[in-house]
């Protein structure tokens, strides 16, 4: 089973626990948080990761055959990565970024050279840093059959649930 | 190590305009430069070194090493260029014009750059129009966020 | 290969005492590792968390003892300075009489350091302790002190989970307390109904089932007016409040006014919605209340409290799994401290300093001959103590009282009038600038001692790392000074004043540290060394005298500095996620600080509208106590004519109010009047 | 545009509607040859049985108005027919990235393991009624227009009302 990490989006807080996590553990942060419609109604805080694609697009734009889609996820080999850039700009989600040469990470696309910066579900750790650090519980990592089975399961028991008298 | 001179050959047609060759090169021979809309990359007419790094890099093989004996084609295909050759320097460079983003209205990538990606994807997918086309990056994750948003916020309550 | 160990350490930050490994390589912090099988967290760490590793390296780290001089800040050795201080000390109190002397605590320092100050500052002969609880939570321990008995939380976090209706007032748990966050959203998940009331649209807000946006300051009126609606449609419990509590009579004729339209008046909240909540509130089988300093921080503070407290009270909602009153407090061990004591009106275990016969036993204790009867003074009254000539000497531990208390100009005055000022921390804080003597101190991970969570965890934490350069433990500068003041203290090490702690505080008597490092601590009262600890209060008699829980009516008072036409905003303060407090160490943590670099002002984009401002302007707030500068951030957050500032950077406290609580002493830092205009 | 309505309190979780969907989903469309079928036929509803309250629920799409799997796809891939009104999906186009399932409110989206694509109900476009609805047993779902199946809804309790009419008349007697 291919797992990713999902969100649950409607608990994420947006305290960018995961951002910093990852930053923490790698030096720049391939999670970004950002509160986005925050208006009247309240904001949503959405975190933007690699979606671990089945068909990625990065990985045909590729090249070098650097990013490649193995039977257990994405895989990236940064021996291979000529630092082209192409992957960037063939992701929909905008979840590839480039590392600034000189460190330290940078929001903006327009760096001058680096090297691809992507969510590589932590390698040699059960759970990636992320999940394992997000306070609400909102990150995920599952596979996209159980993530649906547990929106499901909650919908099945609000179903059902007696209502608490009527109001 | 072979220090005698090695002449670089550019196809000018092939080449996107990405950064392989720039960031593979070890000793930052070819440079990459951005000013508004424009993206610059300068290359040496020769450099000592014969690691071709940027040979292997390049994805669309536009790069060649050429030795001493080939050079004097490879300096005619310069000279037909001759606006590309920096006067009075051995250096010759590429310009390419940026794309904008439709949104945020800031340069991303080369027209080029774009194409190839397209041809990459499967053909069919995208030749129809999406939302992210034309949208820099940051820009897709933007609307990825702002879409998945609304979704949530409909349902918040429920 | 590298040797990498791991070492189990509880969070430095806030007071939700999560766990995590500290991750060593060669002696040198290098990571941390999650720790899912702790009880409080499962794992999970905030930002704050996250960073929590990046000040121990910290560059500015202060490494030796300063002495202010002409020429600037000189080193001391730790004899010198220590000779100095105790010097200062005998000649203060020689002269001008032990009550000129004040001992500041530090709720972010462990209970042995705490409980060994206040030992000291009453051995010398004053009451005059106190620690930053005061300005946050010593509402919390009046509040429910007069209505419960005990100013704690009722409940563990981890029992929100199973809470069918939690009703949050007056605190951000999301963004201030994410692990709380964990537990509320489980609750939702098993289909709980969530009920947020905050002036502001917080990240929890967005979480809750239902938000009631009242006006600043309008909390009692709200929660009477919840409670005239459970009264009136007589969803109290009433076998509940037969049995266990006394009072009911007063407080029902006191809710009579407060009808819902009455409420929905003052509080501008739908009367709809507060009907809505009430039913919830009461009708489901078990409800949280969960608060914060959105109520403490009033001029009626106790009584905020008091109302949140008769709100469970009247539905029964105590003394269950998953029912209770949890007041979210702030600093690691502010609870912790509280209970050790340092406080002006309590000594160790919340003994009341001036009820006669109350210092007999802890003479016997401490074997002593005479104790400080007096009520001493606390933190918000010494501002005025040290104009008016009576105080001359104050010991600042851990503390950073230049950028957390009220109107901060007049009380820098006060510390540069003061004749000495010792200030014992791990940076040279602004506070510390003003000082005569600034003492290194260790970190938490460089030092060891117990600390007590929120929800009255008592945990060791264990010293894992090096200080750096010459800073010493906070109980090891303790006990020299003790000595050299001739107040023998014979401790070797923090296990022996945890000792003196269990036979002196009654509800840690069980307490020792072979015990606390067995587990993820024990949770008070634990009363002997064979006691499991208890995680739920009140499940057989509440802690008053005749074991029943009373019902105090509280009114509602218009706010204390209400808007007008000279100052027409009205400003109100709190935390963002990213930093923590005064700021000392969250602003000098570099992945904190890049995401959230500025002193802002959240203001509704109407009101900017109104005064041509846009997104970014540097604007001037000013209040009837001075004004700071800080970039406006447009959001509907905040209503019209409410303005909202982060209280992490220098520059807040100099506009908020220092009217006090009658009872508590806690200053009215939410709702200051205020004026804006474009820089 | 009829959808499969579902009413919870009917079904008694004997997942003959996951049977049929996986059958109807099948190359021969026949129980037998579909288990040894590759790639696997893949059910496209959900019984979820709530071990708390002990009662099955089918849950299944329900093809919403303003959906936000559609807005979500990248690529196109889940679309709403303009003509039928259904939420289509194109495994053409899927590029497996599973944000639909991640904003998908019902969590009804699965995942073919071998072509490694999202997987929905498409309202059986070979057949008049559903296969899911036609296996029901107990008549927990239906294949109706909203209106319609608030009809039937109605019509229930107005009968019951109406017995109650009959028997209040009765005793007036």
């Amino acid at each position: 089973m291919t797992k990713a990490v999902y969100v649950n989006l409607s608990h994420c807080i947006a305290c960018k626990a995961c951002e910093l996590a990852c930053e923490r553990e790698y030096g720049e942060a391939r999670v970004r948080v950002e509160v986005v419609l925050n208006g009247a109604g309240g904001g949503v805080g959405v975190p933007v990761s690699c979606r671990q694609c089945e068909t990625p697009f990065c990985a045909l734009a590729c090249p070098e055959n650097a990013l490649g889609r193995e039977v257990d996820g994405l895989k990236f080999d940064s021996g291979l990565c000529s630092d082209c850039g192409l992957c960037v700009l063939a992701c929909p989600f905008g979840a590839i970024e480039l590392k600034k040469a000189g460190g330290g990470s940078g929001t903006s696309f327009l760096n001058l050279s680096g090297t691809v910066v992507r969510c590589e579900l932590c390698p040699g750790k059960e759970t990636p840093v992320c999940v394992a650090t997000c306070p609400a519980g909102a990150l995920v990592y599952t596979d996209c059959e159980s993530f649906g089975k547990n929106i499901r399961r909650g919908k099945g028991k609000k179903c059902l649930k007696p209502s608490p008298a009527p109001l | 190590m072979n220090k005698k001179p090695v002449y670089l050959e550019i196809d000018f047609d092939k080449c996107i305009g990405c950064r392989a060759c720039t960031s593979s090169c070890p000793n930052g021979f070819i440079r990459l430069s951005e000013t508004g809309r424009q993206r610059t990359i300068v290359f040496p007419e020769s450099c000592g070194m014969d690691c071709q790094a940027c040979v292997s890099a390049c994805p669309e093989d536009a790069i060649r090493f050429a030795r001493a004996q080939e050079y004097e084609e490879v300096r005619k295909n310069k000279e037909k260029q001759a606006e590309r050759v920096i006067s009075g320097s051995s250096e010759f460079e590429l310009c390419f014009e940026l794309v904008v983003c439709r949104k945020c209205k800031r340069p991303f990538a080369t027209e080029k750059e774009l194409k190839r990606v397209l041809e990459a994807i499967d053909a069919e997918i995208s030749s129809s129009e999406y939302a992210w086309k034309g949208l820099c990056p940051s820009c897709r994750r933007d609307l990825l966020r702002e879409r998945e948003a609304r979704a949530v916020l409909r349902v918040r309550k429920f | 290969m590298e040797e990498r160990s791991l070492h189990p350490s509880i969070c430095p930050y806030c007071s939700v005492g999560c766990g995590f490994y500290i991750e060593l390589e060669k002696g040198r912090p290098v990571g941390i590792r999650y720790m899912p099988e702790h009880p409080v967290n499962e794992g999970a760490l905030c930002p704050k968390g996250n960073a929590a590793l990046e000040i121990l390296t910290h560059p500015e780290r202060l490494t030796h003892p300063l002495r202010k001089s002409e020429k600037g800040w000189e080193k001391l050795s730790w004899n010198e300075a220590l000779d100095t201080l105790a010097e200062k000390i005998r000649e203060v109190r020689g002269k001008a009489g032990p009550e000129a002397l004040a001992f500041l605590g530090s709720a972010k320092c462990s209970n042995e350091e705490n409980y060994l100050l206040q030992k000291i500052a009453r051995m010398l002969g004053t009451n005059n302790v106190d620690n930053c609880a005061r300005l946050c939570h010593a509402s919390t321990i009046t509040g429910l002190g007069k209505t419960l008995g005990a100013g704690a939380m009722t409940n563990p976090l981890s029992d929100l989970a199973h809470s069918e209706c939690i009703f949050v007032v007056g605190s951000n748990f999301a963004e201030n307390h994410p692990p709380v966050a964990r537990r509320v959203l489980q609750a939702k998940d098993r289909g709980a109904s969530l009920i947020v009331a905050d002036p502001r649209l917080t990240p929890s807000a967005w979480l809750s089932d239902l938000t009631l946006r009242l006006r600043p300051g309008t909390d009692i009126a709200l929660i009477n007016g919840l409670m005239q609606v459970i009264l009136a449609e007589g969803l109290e419990d009433r076998v509940f409040i037969r049995k266990r509590t006394v009072g009911i009579e007063g407080l029902e004729k006191a809710l009579k006014k407060y009808t819902p339209k009455t409420v929905s008046r003052i509080t501008g909240v739908p009367a709809g919605d507060i009907i809505k909540a009430a039913r919830t509130f009461a009708k489901a089988e078990t409800a949280s209340v969960v608060y914060s300093m959105g109520i403490t921080q009033h001029v009626s503070g106790t009584d905020n409290v008091t109302a949140c407290a008769d709100l469970a009270l009247l539905c029964g909602h105590l003394g269950k799994k998953g029912a209770g009153i949890l007041p979210l407090r702030g600093q690691n061990n502010v609870q912790g401290a509280c209970d050790m004591g340092v406080l002006a009106e309590f000594f160790p275990g919340y003994v009341k300093t001036d009820r006669a016969g109350n210092q007999e036993w802890l003479k016997k204790a401490w074997g002593l001959e005479k104790l400080p009867e007096k009520k001493g003074l606390v933190a918000t009254e010494m501002v005025d103590a040290v104009f008016g000539g009576s105080l001359k000497f104050a010991y600042i531990m851990g503390r950073d009282p230049v950028n957390s208390t009220p109107n901060a100009s007049k009380l820098k005055k006060a510390l540069d009038s003061l004749d000495f000022l010792v200030v014992q921390d791990i940076f040279l804080t602004d506070s510390a600038k003003h000082a005569d003597l600034v003492l290194p101190a260790a970190a938490w991970a460089e030092k060891e001692g117990s600390f007590t969570s929120t929800e009255r965890r008592i945990q060791w934490v264990e010293r894992t790392l090096v200080s750096p350069g010459d800073a010493k433990p906070d109980l090891e500068i303790l006990i020299e000074l003790a000595n050299r003041l001739g107040l023998d203290a014979t401790y070797k090490e923090a296990g022996d004043v945890l000792a003196e702690i269990a036979r002196t505080v009654p509800a840690y008597g069980g307490l020792s540290k072979e015990r606390l490092k067995e587990g993820c601590g024990l949770i008070w009262p634990c009363p002997d060394a064979l006691h499991p600890g208890t995680p739920i209060l009140h499940t057989e008699s509440f802690s008053t005298p005749n074991g029943l829980a009373s019902f105090v009516p509280v009114e509602f008072l218009e706010p204390a500095e209400p808007p007008d036409s000279d100052y027409p905003f009205l400003l109100i303060t709190g935390r963002t996620g990213l930093h923590y407090n005064a700021g000392s160490m969250s602003r000098r943590s570099e992945a904190l600080l890049c995401r959230e670099p500025e002193l802002y002002v959240e203001l509704n984009p109407a009101d900017a509208e109104a005064l041509a401002l846009e997104a970014g302007t540097i604007i001037v707030i000013e209040t009837r106590r001075g004004r700071t500068e800080a970039k406006a951030r447009l959001t509907q957050r905040v209503d019209r004519g409410v303005l909202f500032m982060p209280f992490h950077f220098p520059g807040t406290n100099l506009l908020t109010a220092d009217a006090l609580d009658r009872e508590s002493k806690i200053p009215g830092f939410k709702g200051s009047a205020c004026r804006i205009w474009r820089r | 545009m009829k959808e499969v309505m579902i009413r919870p309190e009917l079904c008694m979780g004997c997942r003959s509607c996951e049977i049929a969907c996986a059958v109807e989903h099948s190359k021969k469309k026949e129980l037998f040859s579909a288990i040894r079928e590759k790639p696997t036929p893949k059910k496209r509803i959900y019984v979820e049985y709530i071990p708390e309250l002990a009662v099955p629920v089918p849950v299944t799409c329900r093809h919403c108005e303003d959906a936000p799997c559609t807005t979500i796809c990248p690529t196109g891939a889940i679309s709403r027919d303009e003509l039928t009104r259904k939420v289509i999906h194109d495994p053409e186009f899927c590029i497996g990235c599973w944000a639909c399932s991640m904003v998908c409110n019902y969590g009804v989206i699965g995942k073919e393991k071998e072509a490694r694509v999202a997987v929905k109900c498409d309202l059986c476009p070979d057949r008049e009624v559903p296969a899911c609805v036609v296996a029901c047993p107990t008549n927990a779902l239906v294949f109706a227009e909203v209106e319609e199946f608030s009809g039937i809804k109605r019509a229930k309790v107005a009968l019951k009302m109406a017995k109650g009419v009959q028997m209040g008349a009765g005793k007036a007697h």
